[in-house]
């Protein structure tokens, strides 16, 4: 299995925002990402659990996102504009390495 | 007076309160007793889906009355002239800031179907009816004060780019909210099906409805009670004090709608209720997306750890008190 | 004719039709309105307990019957030759690949347990008995079908060396798949305890069984909503078109061995939905691994999609009017 | 002899022993059958619901009985005193370091609420009443084996400071675990609100309670059969002796105990049943806290792969048979 | 508590597949790994969520393996073994530390 | 949006022990954490998987913290402070980058 250089962004980010979040990636160009369930947190606007939750409101998801290091550039731009206005929202850049073909 | 007392006395030691205030101590406590997010959920689309559909096939039952357009309306005025008396309360008894007094106007402009399910609760123990078409003006009291909420952000905050952001995208997502959609269709469905449709699920909503609210109104007071916990540096008595004030005068506002519609006398009740009651479901999601920038620790404590359990004990007997007093029912 | 289209009416305003219908409405007006998969699972394997237990006391209290064996091994004769006529048709009315129209065939020679349960509701509403084994036949259709697309594959496409993957971990994956494993023991447990043990727990598995139906069908409207929705691109006419064609096809399979069995009305009534219907539990899980290069899209539009929706609305009420017709029952 | 041998039988046909049995085999034959963590613990939320429940209405109806806060002493000190018998004898019959051995003790000191229900079940079913306070005494038993095990630890391994660690975070923790407050706050609730709070929940927490227990126990064979699948490799002889030794020896501490507190033959039976039931919830979670040293897959398949099946299929009704031979009931 | 280097790697992969890859893993020697669950995602077969589904077969698992950097051959050889017939997934190493004793 | 150096932490660790060390974290000054559900996973103490559990003691939760490179002392301290009794604990730092801020 080949290995390509790849960045690796982590966005936790408010569960209500998932749609918005998802179709600016793709309106971007980036189709490969994968949403991973959120417990707890706790950050600048105090500690949350889901447990006992109904609304989305009260949870946070965490999105990962893997993408070859040439097309960073309009990835975090279209990340970044729904992202910003949160309060909630960490991003976080690894160097990593992916089989070739998953990446966009 | 008296029978306000007793009637709240009475109130507080039925099973739905009494598992609320179990649920409120365990979480004081700091006991690990806690419902997962899913079976939560899962209650509370059973809720939805019972409600709506007896809701609807009472509807069909007793012929759709003539007031059951003016009512809806009814509520979606009041939905969003709320917010307004709440903003304005907020101004005068906290210091909140223009965009957290907002995003809490919205919540008391809408509704929370839990405290409409116990108030029902409470009425039939009490022997008595209600028009059917209660739980559509419900879903009708959802949205609209959401969207006043939004514009008294940008008539306070013209410059503030960032606030108040509604779009086509958010618009559709308020009115077409999971708990909006399955209340007005099972609703719906209740309508068409009728009696027979009731009959054929009546062992599943009916008869078990009283105990699942009961494991529901266990967890809501776990939530409620960890979210005031977290969150009691915040509370003021200036904002505790309009947590029990709002719902007080909503309620007289929804009074005067139940009377000037000709409600009957748990219909009236059901609109004191609806207005008295403050969102924690639907609005809280939509402040997240529309004022991000609002604190969403102040409108939940406020409305669930302060007004809910306010209505839930002491807020229902009294509305219904007064609903009895001056309808005479 | 006119029977078949008013029973489809009376079938159609059905609340569990209804709430799929407002599923699938939602899905495509994009609500956000969602069950939780712990609740869905947790509904699937209440249907999959009562409906297993049910049929196993229904053996119990009527005897074995002596057409019990013959039946199941029609259905397993039936769930290996549907396959090979949906490939044949796929073939023909679509541009399939070999190893994508195989594992579309293996999920029309297998079964949609819904759909039998919708069925047998519909059944018991128009005052119909049916075998109790039946349950047993639709466990013992959901697995043949999955060899027979593994040996299509095998033989369309010899050299491909990755394709058509069946080891023993997969066989023993698909024989004692959770849903097999529940019906079946079900099956057992309600033989073994018979008239007793569902008296024992009627209150649980009888009374609410079309109250969580509903809400079952309320989901599955919701998720094949939202997967026609996204995979709308795939569906050329062709495809569709075998999506209906394919279930009448196998309904009059289904038909054939009902009869030469000498089921009862009901009894030839399920042998066809049995046979029309196409699974989307099972089957997909298997292909995901004996078949990795199969698009899931397709398959799963197709039998969730497309052929679900078709048999629900109007594929039951069809058989019944044919098995009534043919039958005199 | 006799009246065991068909009192075993009989209850080895139930339908939860069997759906338990369904679990267990499943398990063993590696299908995928599986019940989401969320569902399973619903389950078991509304079991802890409805028992408590349950108890304290009946302590409403029949009056509190002199004998409730003796025999709720008696379960403290029961639940006190067995880690001890059982430290003694795995010191013989195994070689389990003392950590381990100890976690092990504080298990079978502490009681399963699912057995209890489960022993519950065939009381009614033989016909016999019990005393409602029962649920109490079980809340009582659950925790003081775990400080029992804490002591026996620190005496055999004074120097190791690493095991042993009891906080009052820990305590708090054990005292307000979650099936605990749960169980007693619906005991209280069942208690104030009395017959009139149980009819109106009847339907949610007495019809479908057995169907509930049928598909809860269908879950707790899948998890003791992976379990023990898992781990056989641990279960020396002497380990898997002590596994049914021990709730022998228990259950004639309780029956002591019941005779002396002069309970009816249901409460000898249930008593009983406590001290020879072993904790696999709340004790496992203590133990990963106070003692992260002992090994958690030895106790967890001891409780949970030998015990639970122990007593659910043989012990129950031995204990029962023993009873009604010694009160004659 | 002593660091020292190790290999990351997160797989995602169908949930059906889940048995396959640990019991490749264990085989392979390696003992150690996490299994995350995945909520919704987008890759070359499309977008798809877990809510409402019932059946496996539409969804993915995340599983993490943290591994010594000394045995990294055999790991991936034996994942990559049950891994490459299938179109879903991802393989991404990071370079990172993990507790002694806890890598094999 | 400006990326600044930091550590992550991640951590696996008995559901049970949650609050502890989330306690400890935050007496600790560290106020940003993630937690993630675990599904099932594997270790010197055997295989588990969550699957029809009821009890917390047999399940792990993942914590996620991101922290500024220069507050990595006490946040590790007050970390395995907790953790180190605990045989069931995977500890990894790498390298990353985090919107400003949200970092303590
Ligand atoms: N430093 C951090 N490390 C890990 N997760 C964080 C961190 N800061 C924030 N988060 C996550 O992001 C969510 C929102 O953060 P905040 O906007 O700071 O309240 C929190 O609830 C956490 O789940
Ligand atoms: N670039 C990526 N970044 C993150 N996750 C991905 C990426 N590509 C694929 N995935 C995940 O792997 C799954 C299967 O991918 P695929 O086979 O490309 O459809 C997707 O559904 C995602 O959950
Ligand atoms: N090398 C590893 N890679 C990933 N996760 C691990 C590793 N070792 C342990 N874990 C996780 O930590 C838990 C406890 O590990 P242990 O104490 O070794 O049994 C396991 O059940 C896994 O979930
Ligand atoms: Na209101
Ligand atoms: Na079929
Ligand atoms: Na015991």
């Amino acid at each position: 299995m080949e290995m390509h250089k790849a960045k690796r962004v982590e966005i936790t980010i408010e569960a209500v925002m998932e749609t918005r979040l998802t179709e600016a990636l793709i309106k971007a160009g980036v189709t490969g990402f994968t949403i991973l369930p959120v417990l707890a947190g706790s950050g600048r606007s105090g500690q949350w659990s889901r447990e006992g939750q109904v609304s989305r409101a009260g949870g946070m998801i965490n999105v990962v996102c893997i993408y070859s290091t040439r097309t960073s550039g309009p990835l975090l731009t279209a990340a970044f504009a729904v992202v910003s206005p949160h309060r909630v929202v960490s991003v976080r850049i690894v160097k990593c390495c992916a089989q070739s073909g998953s990446l966009k | 007076m008296d029978s306000i007392l007793s009637l709240a006395a009475q109130n507080l030691i039925s099973p739905i309160i009494l598992f609320f205030v179990l649920g409120f101590a365990a979480a004081f406590a700091r006991s690990d007793l806690s419902v997962p997010e899913a079976v939560a959920k899962g209650m509370s689309l059973y809720l939805l889906f019972a409600i709506g559909f007896k809701g609807g096939a009472s509807v069909a039952a007793h012929g759709i009355d003539e007031t059951l357009i003016l009512s809806i309306l009814a509520g979606v005025v009041l939905s969003f002239v709320l917010p307004f008396i709440a903003m304005a309360l907020l101004r005068v008894m906290t210091g909140l800031s223009a965009v957290d007094a907002a995003a809490v106007a919205a919540h008391y402009g809408s509704i929370s179907i839990v405290t409409f399910v116990a108030a029902s609760s409470v009425l039939s123990t009490a022997g008595l009816m209600s028009e059917g078409y209660m739980v559509a003006v419900a879903a009708a009291m959802e949205a609209p004060a959401i969207l006043a909420a939004l514009w008294l952000v940008a008539r306070a905050d013209a410059k503030s780019g960032q606030g108040g952001g509604m779009d086509a995208g958010l618009l559709r997502e308020i009115l077409l909210n999971g708990s909006i959609v399955l209340l007005i269709g099972s609703f719906i469905i209740g309508g068409i099906t009728g009696q027979d449709g009731l009959d054929k699920i009546a062992s599943f909503i009916v008869s078990p409805f009283q105990g699942v609210l009961c494991l529901f109104l266990l967890d809501m007071g776990l939530v409620a009670g960890r979210g005031l916990r977290n969150a009691r540096h915040l509370l003021k008595p200036g904002l505790f004090a309009f947590g029990v004030l709002m719902p007080l005068v909503g309620s007289l506002m929804g009074l005067g709608a139940g009377l000037a519609l000709g409600l009957s006398t748990g219909g009236v009740m059901l609109m004191m209720t609806l207005s008295a009651s403050a969102s924690y479901i639907a609005v809280p999601a939509a402040m997240r997306v529309a004022l991000p920038e609002a604190n969403p620790s102040i409108y939940l404590t406020l409305s669930l750890g302060i007004t809910f359990p306010f209505n839930l004990t002491l807020g229902i007997p009294i509305y219904l008190a007064i609903a009895r007093a001056i309808t005479g029912g």
